[in-house]
């Protein structure tokens, strides 16, 4: 019983789904809203939400969601014309930030009140997994339908365990316990507050001061401190995220295998493991992150081995390289992770100009490609792979995620992986795809990083599941 | 003549600062000689080390050498206070020196100008510059002085306009003298006091807006050793390591100390309050 | 002599300072009888202000206090009051009136409620009484509408309406003696003579003791009983004043009276070798009988200030000058007067061009300023010189005499550059300068000494015509007679035409050949010198004459007020 | 009466300064590279969705025609929608205001409240210890950085001590005071010192001065003088030093703001400036610039209040 107090960095920008693309609203709207098919804890599995059961028809290109009894928090049923409501809006909608994702539904209707029938334009084995997307929650027809929806987005009425009370913006979210959830029995809090402090120093003094019970994304450099405090628990839970470093492989010298992989063995990455996360993170050896699905934990590392790559450098012509890498600016890690790059590409005699931008400027220096190197991170929103892999080695209009990475193999191999419906087969393909993006280095992988939150004592089962899903259903507060 | 013991208190104050501000420039000439380490070397076996014979003000979560940094830092922080004073001084002096003696049309177009500056928000203006040329020293320095230029403006106005007045004023302009000779040789002059004892506060205000910008993620490039930006990453350490963030914070304290001793005593000698 | 109210007998007053103490009262004893107006002169800085402000112990700094002496007021030693006691002699026993009311009355405060100040403090009344009272008292010291005046701010006011508000705030507590501090030296003769009248009539009424400093004897002379002379922290003669004044025995009270610019031409104390000057001028032709053309021509002139406020872009305007017409002839030296405000220095900017004109024409040797401003402007300025009344202000605090006068003679290109180092002693000669002082800033030096530099500097410019603006209202007495000595002389051996203003009538009959009397900024009457003080035309003109204190006590002041006459 | 007649012709000079900070400001925001929709898209950008948001906020018209839609909503009284937020901008603005002015207030309030009597004691007491040390602390005062300030005050009075909150705004009035105490002083810290000296060296001046002397010379005591006269005349030159100051923190309480996380406006223009939400960046700095152009209405007023000289 009680009310969870929450301490994150930013505040949430809105609260109609389709309109955010941000970690900072998804992770509120799993509280409030529910989707039709859920990721479970480990971040591995599909498992019902407001769908109890599904059938995929044999040609896959029909998925009939069979839904439970559950109700809004206003009182109202969760009809299939609801959930059919939702999945059009997201993928017409004029203010809609997901429509291309969304593009291969081609129908959805309610064949009754609790049976939903999507129709797909073609074969698609990840859209399953795109269902489990907060920003597809379910929502009521009747209270979004057209001029309503700007209304809605301050006041939304919402499936999940807990429904909003007040949003003081820049301040907090108030959320209490919705006694209409299907699964309310469960449910230990009677609310929760998103309580937003932007400074990492002023969040964890409010947590030491007892102010808060919780403060999620702790910096890496205060886990050791705060351990030591025993009325804190620091949890740890394994995560999406990889952190890794773009390659522009039209520059130059770049653009040349040998190069890029002199560069790979000239970082060492267990030195910024330890300097950037404080030893709390993990060497990173696929695009795979650890812990998702098809990762493949016998992939190519490269050794650290300056001498050699200096001498490699020097036979495909390159020494005397210099490369311009864009610093995000204000992101602290980021900022230490390049100042030791820079001191270790020195010694095998590659130069390196730190150019620090504001990240809203970096995206586009980018995407034109004014950059030689920049260092990036990437976590899932959705269980399956082929979101990631598309983006990255998939030829995608994004060029590869900037890197004008060129493989037509790779290329081809994505698309055939998308839509190969066996297990067994479609894990092989992924795994041929980590070689290989490893043996042309696509990029350099940096490391993995774990989600790291801290909570008062008399907190249990505060967690995230790898796609960063807080199970606030679950958390005690004793 | 009429006060001989606060003129004795101006000469110790003058000192005091003369010393402090001294000390910094010329740490900051001879930083490779007096320096123990190289600013931006990391030695992955000494991070966050606490003060020691070794590294007399520890050492960073790079390894890095505190001292030394500070005493480049000073390089760059004097560097800072002097170029983002600097423009601002004489654009403004410029500036209200012409529109408060030219007076009509053209102190009327520049009053409006300052008023809208004055009414802009500074940080507005500082992020928009800062994100336009890229973080950096010179993009600051750009800011500074884009902002930095009204109060001198101000200033040198209101004391243009009661010296074009003054006897001396009217007398250079009966004798002959060309407005400009009149202007810059004879009014000029008299009227950059109030100034030169702005300066000195207006130095610390600019080490101040640099520590906030770099505070804001927008400082100098890594891996400059610059005491703002140094403070505002130390902050991470603050509870476990105080050594980051308190010396160069302290270098900024004294040296703002400094030169407001300068201005204290120099207002004093001139009869100019703030 | 009754016995005395209050007696000092033997005060020292010492300034602790860097080259050790300084003694700047030395062994000073005087006495005040019951009623009776002491007058206290001497020259600038001889202690004057200070011996009255060690009687109240209102040092003007820590660094100084009295060593030695007593000074006795009803059987007490003030000196040996504590701080408490002494709050209570002040005000309400001695009170104390400023030569500056301007900056001694509080500017954020109503003046009712300055005076009302000190009835509430020391005679404990409540307020309506104090502000009855108060109000009372605004009309005896010549007020003429105290109660719409109690609630009016100083800089409401006038000068002379100033000062009748602090002898109102010093006569508020109802004091036996009233200390006066150069209470008329910043004002108009005219109103000087009211604020003097003002004095006597208060001491005929309540029986008040004054002290009354000044260094104009003429002032002593019309007001006071008795004088006391200092000099250089003593007292070097006391007496009554017609035995003083006819038979000085100190030499410096000698010097003091003799230059008084209200003796007469005759007992001038200028050199004695001006003589054979004189004689030259003498034998020239008087200037009148020349048909030259004038330098100066000035027709119908008008000059506006425009004043600030205005709703709405309606611009007012204030007419410094009215329609003011005169003509200068080379070699004439005219004489300018007319109370404060009345329009002379407007006048003689405009003559200079240094003023926009709104109307009417002034001609500088044939060329209009309007009509060809740009000719006239470049022979203005390479003609015509004006000499500043502020000795200190007129001449630019950063740059030494010789920079200065360097700085002219290039620009104006007169002389070869070569040359200029020895023009500039010569300059220095000419105005009877030290040559050691050439390297000095304003700053460091005198009045007397700047005021030289300004005339060496407008004939820097070797001009035709110099415009002395008030160039010695601010110096001493004896000062001033050296200043108007050298004008005299500089006129005789240069052919210069001289346009003198003053307020000081005195000085101007003095020096000048014809004078013109400005009020309100219109010329009302104009004539040789000796005419227009002789026999004065207009009312106005008489009123100004009439208020000069003569230095012959038997020349008595009482000359009706003049703004009631002339206004 | 007349002299206040300014108070009926400043509005109109407001209408060039207002119209300049947007015009400037228009033009500044758009100079920024990067795009909001790309911003707002995050990662997982593609062309077309750029060009959807681009095109439903106008983005993709010519820069003038922008700006005309700009002052045209302007004269409606709207400033148009938030890209991040998906909300009209006054709305969201006025969901922001109060914290940053209520910050402002206490921490001018609370500089006044610091600076008169430290610089009463101090020009009282002038050469002697006390002023040296009053000197001497407010001088090392200027050079803290308020972010290390604003942290330091935070472990003191909110951890080791628990007097205050630690970060964040309150409900109830009561509440709300409580945690605007540490961030008000954080910023009164440094902005007392300088009232303090400017203050202080009025005082000196006056308390020499002539009317000071006048006073004394009728008796009135020291506390007398000291109150009465000397401090009214040494306050009036210090209010447009204040207001120049008060125009410096509007728009400068971002940093106070983060370290507090007190739900201000300052924190919104930062945010909107780096995810480059136009309409936001310019409501923000009209509101700012309308303030400011404010605080500098009332300090007119003030001084002509204070002083019954001054004449504008
Ligand atoms: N604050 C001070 N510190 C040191 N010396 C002072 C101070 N005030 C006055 N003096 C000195 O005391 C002497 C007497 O000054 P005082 O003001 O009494 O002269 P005064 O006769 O009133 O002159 P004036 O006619 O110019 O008013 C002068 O030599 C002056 O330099
Ligand atoms: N710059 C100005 N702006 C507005 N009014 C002015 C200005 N200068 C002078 N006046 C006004 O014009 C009138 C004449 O001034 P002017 O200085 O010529 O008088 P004056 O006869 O020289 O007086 P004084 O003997 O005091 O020097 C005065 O009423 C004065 O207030
Ligand atoms: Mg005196
Ligand atoms: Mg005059
Ligand atoms: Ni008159």
């Amino acid at each position: 019983a009680g009310v969870l107090t929450i301490a994150r960095n930013e505040d949430s920008t809105t609260f109609d789904p389709i309109k955010s693309a941000q970690n900072v609203d998804n992770w509120v709207f799993s509280n409030v809203f529910d989707v039709l098919v859920r990721v479970d804890a480990s971040g591995t599995k599909l498992v019902p939400g407001l769908a109890e059961s599904w059938t995929i028809s044999d040609d896959g290109l029909t998925y009939t969601f069979k839904l439970r009894d559950a109700k809004f928090s206003d009182g109202t049923p969760v009809t299939a014309e609801d959930a059919a409501f939702s999945l059009i809006r997201i993928r017409d909608d004029k203010g809609s930030l997901w429509g291309d994702s969304f593009k291969v539904i081609d129908t959805a209707t309610a064949a009754d009140p609790k049976t939903l029938v999507v129709k797909l334009k073609g074969k698609s084995v990840p859209f399953l997994s795109m269902m489990a997307l907060p920003n597809a929650s379910v929502l009521p027809k009747k209270l979004v339908e057209g001029a309503a929806a700007d209304t809605f987005a301050e006041k939304p009425v919402g499936s999940g365990a807990f429904s909003l009370v007040e949003w003081r913006r820049g301040d907090r979210i108030i959320l209490k316990k919705n006694p209409n959830y299907w699964d309310a029995a469960k449910v230990s809090l009677d609310g929760v507050e998103w309580l937003v402090i932007p400074d990492d120093n002023t969040r964890m003094l409010k947590i030491q001061a007892g102010e808060v019970d919780a403060a999620i994304t702790v910096p890496f450099s205060r886990v050791a401190e705060l351990k030591t405090n025993p009325d804190l628990k620091v949890i740890s839970d394994p995560s999406t995220r990889e952190d890794h470093m773009l390659i522009n492989h039209e520059h130059g010298a770049l653009a040349k295998k040998e190069v890029r992989e002199a560069l790979d063995m000239a970082i060492d990455k267990q030195a910024i493991v330890e300097a950037a996360t404080f030893g709390l993170g993990e060497v990173a050896y696929s695009y795979v992150p650890k812990g998702a699905l098809y990762h493949y934990a016998d992939n190519l590392r490269r050794p650290y081995d300056p001498e050699k790559a200096k001498k490699m450098l020097a036979d495909a012509g390159a020494s005397g390289l210099t490369l311009n890498y864009i610093v995000n600016a204000g992101k602290e890690t980021d900022e230490q992770i390049a100042v030791l790059v820079q001191q270790q590409l020195a010694k095998a005699g590659v130069g390196v100009t730190l150019q620090k931008v504001d990240p809203s400027q970096s995206w586009d220096m980018l995407v034109t490609g004014d950059y030689d190197i920049s260092v990036m991170y990437w976590t899932n929103d959705i269980l399956d792979v082929d979101q990631k892999t598309t983006f990255v080695l998939g030829h995608d209009t994004n060029m590869n995620y900037m890197t004008r990475y060129k493989n037509d193999e790779v290329k081809a191999l994505v698309e055939a992986a998308r839509l190969e419906t066996d297990p067994a087969k479609r894990e092989a393909m992924y795994v041929t795809l980590q070689k290989l993006a490893k043996g042309d280095v696509n990029w350099i992988d940096l490391y993995y990083s774990p989600y790291i939150n801290v909570t008062r004592k008399n907190i249990d089962k505060f967690h995230q599941n790898p796609l960063g899903r807080f199970f606030l259903e679950e958390t005690v507060k004793n | 003549m009429s006060a001989p013991v606060s003129t004795q208190r101006v000469n110790r104050t003058l000192i005091a600062g003369l010393v402090i501000v001294g000390g910094f420039v010329l740490a900051a000439l001879a930083a490779p000689l007096i320096a123990p380490y190289d600013p931006i070397f990391q030695d992955g076996a000494a991070r966050i080390q606490s003060p020691s014979l070794a590294h007399p003000f520890g050492t960073d979560n790079f390894g890095r050498d505190i001292l030394s940094r500070i005493i480049y830092g000073a390089r760059v922080d004097l560097q800072m206070a002097v170029i983002g004073v600097f423009f601002p001084l004489v654009i403004g002096t410029v500036i209200g020196a012409i529109a408060g003696f030219f007076g009509g049309l053209i102190d009327a177009v520049l009053m409006r100008l300052i008023d809208i500056i004055l009414a802009f928000p500074f940080l507005v203006l500082m992020l928009s510059i800062i994100a336009i040329l890229g973080p950096g020293l010179s993009s600051f320095y750009i800011a500074m002085a884009l902002v930095g230029w009204v109060s001198y403006a101000r200033l040198i106005r209101a004391q243009i306009l009661v010296l074009k007045n003054a006897d001396y004023a009217v007398a250079a302009v009966s004798l002959g003298f060309s407005r400009p000779r009149v202007l810059f040789r004879h009014l000029l002059p008299n009227s950059v006091a109030g100034s030169l004892v702005f300066c000195m506060s207006d130095a610390v205000l600019v080490l101040l807006s640099g520590a906030a910008i770099s505070y804001l993620g927008l400082g100098v490039q890594p891996p400059t050793a610059e005491w703002g930006i140094m403070v505002a990453e130390g902050q991470a350490f603050l509870s476990q390591a105080w050594w980051i963030t308190l010396f160069p914070g302290l270098s900024i304290v004294l040296l703002a100390f400094g030169f407001s001793m300068i201005g204290d005593a120099l207002g004093e000698a001139m009869g100019v309050h703030e | 002599m009754s016995a005395p109210l209050l007696s000092i007998r033997d005060l020292s007053v010492v300034v602790r300072g860097d080259q050790g103490p300084r003694t700047l009262l030395d062994r000073v004893s005087l006495d005040l009888a019951p009623g009776e107006i002491l007058g206290l002169v001497g020259e600038s800085g001889s202690g004057k202000s200070l011996l009255c402000r060690s009687l109240v112990q209102l040092l003007p700094s820590r660094a100084i206090s009295v060593t030695q002496g007593e000074v006795r007021m009803g059987g007490r030693d003030l000196l040996a009051l504590s701080e408490a006691q002494m709050q209570q002699v002040r005000g309400a026993e001695i009170g104390m009136i400023f030569q500056n009311p301007s900056s001694h009355l509080d500017p954020l405060m109503r003046v009712g409620d300055q005076i009302v100040e000190g009835l509430r403090f020391h005679r404990r009344l409540d307020r309506a009484a104090a502000k009855a009272e108060a109000i009372a008292l605004m009309g005896q010291v010549g007020f003429t509408d105290p109660p719409r005046q109690f609630a009016a701010y100083p800089h409401e006011f006038s000068g002379g309406m100033r000062q009748r508000a602090m002898i109102a705030v010093a006569l508020a507590c109802d004091p036996k003696i009233l200390i006066a501090d150069e209470p008329t030296t910043a004002l108009d003769v005219t109103i000087q003579a009211q604020i003097l009248r003002l004095l006597m009539e208060l001491r005929e009424r309540r029986g008040l003791s004054i002290i009354l400093i000044t260094h104009d004897l003429g002032v002593v002379a019309q007001t006071c009983d008795r004088i006391a002379v200092m000099r250089q922290g003593r007292v070097v003669e006391v007496g009554d004043k017609r035995a003083l004044l006819a038979r000085p025995a100190h030499a410096y009270t000698r010097a003091l009276i003799a230059s008084h610019p209200s003796m007469p031409v005759t007992n001038e104390c200028s050199e004695v070798d001006d003589q054979a000057d004189e004689a030259k001028v003498a034998s020239l032709p008087p200037p009148s009988a020349v048909p030259a053309r004038p330098l100066v021509e000035i027709d119908d002139l008008h000059i506006r200030y425009p004043l600030p406020g205005g709703l709405f872009g309606r611009r007012r305007s204030f007419s410094a000058v009215k329609g003011v017409s005169l003509q200068i002839r080379p070699g004439e030296t005219v004489g300018i007067v007319g109370e404060s405000g009345s329009g002379k220095s407007t006048l003689a900017r405009a003559m200079l061009g240094l003023t926009p004109i709104a109307d009417g024409h002034v001609t500088f040797d044939g060329v209009t300023l309007r009509g060809q401003p740009r000719v006239a402007l470049a022979k203005i300025r390479h003609q015509a010189a004006m000499v500043f009344q502020d000795p200190f202000n007129s001449l630019n605090p950063r740059l030494t005499i010789s920079q200065t006068l360097t700085e002219v003679l290039r620009v104006q290109g007169k002389v070869p550059s070569a040359a200029i180092p020895a023009r500039v002693v010569e300059l220095l000669a000419l105005v009877e300068l030290d040559p050691e002082l050439a390297g000095r800033r304003p700053r460091q030096l005198s009045g007397g000494q700047c005021q030289r530099a300004g005339i060496a500097r407008a004939l820097a410019v070797d001009p035709r015509l110099i415009v002395a603006d008030e160039c010695v209202a601010a110096l001493d007495v004896t000062i001033q007679a050296q200043i108007v000595a050298l004008f005299q002389r500089l006129v005789k051996t240069m052919e210069l035409t001289l346009v003198f203003i003053a307020h000081d009538l005195a000085i101007v009959r003095h020096l000048c050949e014809r004078v013109v009397v400005m009020h309100h900024g219109r010329i009302v009457e104009e004539g040789p010198c000796a005419e227009v003080f002789e026999r004065p035309r207009e009312a106005y003109t008489a009123a100004l004459i009439a208020a000069i204190p003569d230095i012959d006590p038997e020349r008595r002041l009482l000359a009706p007020p003049v703004e009631k006459l002339a206004s | 009466m007349h002299r206040y007649s300014f108070i009926l012709m400043r509005p109109l000079q407001f209408v060039p300064v207002v119209f300049g900070v947007s015009l400037i400001t228009f033009i500044l925001v758009r100079m920024i590279p990067g795009d909001p929709a790309r911003v707002l898209l995050g990662a997982r950008a593609t062309p077309t969705a750029i060009a959807n948001i681009r095109a439903q906020f106008g983005l993709d018209e010519p820069l003038w025609l922008q700006y005309l839609y700009f002052l045209r909503n302007l004269a409606n009284g709207e400033m148009g929608m938030s890209i991040v937020y998906r909300i009209d901008v006054l709305r969201l603005i006025g969901t922001r205001i109060e914290p940053t002015f209520a910050l402002i207030l206490c921490s001018v309030l609370l500089s006044i409240l610091i600076a008169v009597p430290l610089a009463a004691i101090a020009a009282r007491n002038q050469g002697r210890p006390v002023d040296h040390a009053i000197r001497f602390v407010s001088t090392f005062g200027i050079g803290f950085p308020p972010f290390w300030l604003g942290l330091m005050l935070i472990m003191l009075l909110a951890v080791r001590f628990p007097i205050f909150p630690v970060s964040g705004y309150g409900e109830t009035l009561g509440d709300k005071l409580a945690h605007l105490v540490l961030p008000a002083l954080t910023i009164a810290l440094s902005l007392s010192t300088v009232l303090l000296r400017s203050l202080r060296a009025a005082m000196v001046d006056w308390l020499k001065s002539d009317v000071a002397t006048a006073a004394r010379a009728r008796g009135m005591p020291e506390s007398i003088v000291f109150w009465r006269h000397v401090l009214p005349n040494s306050i009036a030159p210090t209010i447009n030093l204040l207001a120049v100051n008060i125009g410096w923190l509007i728009g400068g309480t971002v940093v106070i703001e983060s370290i507090f996380a007190l739900p201000g406006m300052g924190q919104l223009l930062v945010r909107a400036i780096f995810s480059r939400d136009y309409m936001v960046v310019q409501g923000i700095a009209m509101v700012f610039a309308c303030a400011t152009v404010l605080v500098n209405f009332l300090a007119d007023i003030a001084t002509v209040a204070a002083d019954p000289r001054v004449k504008l």
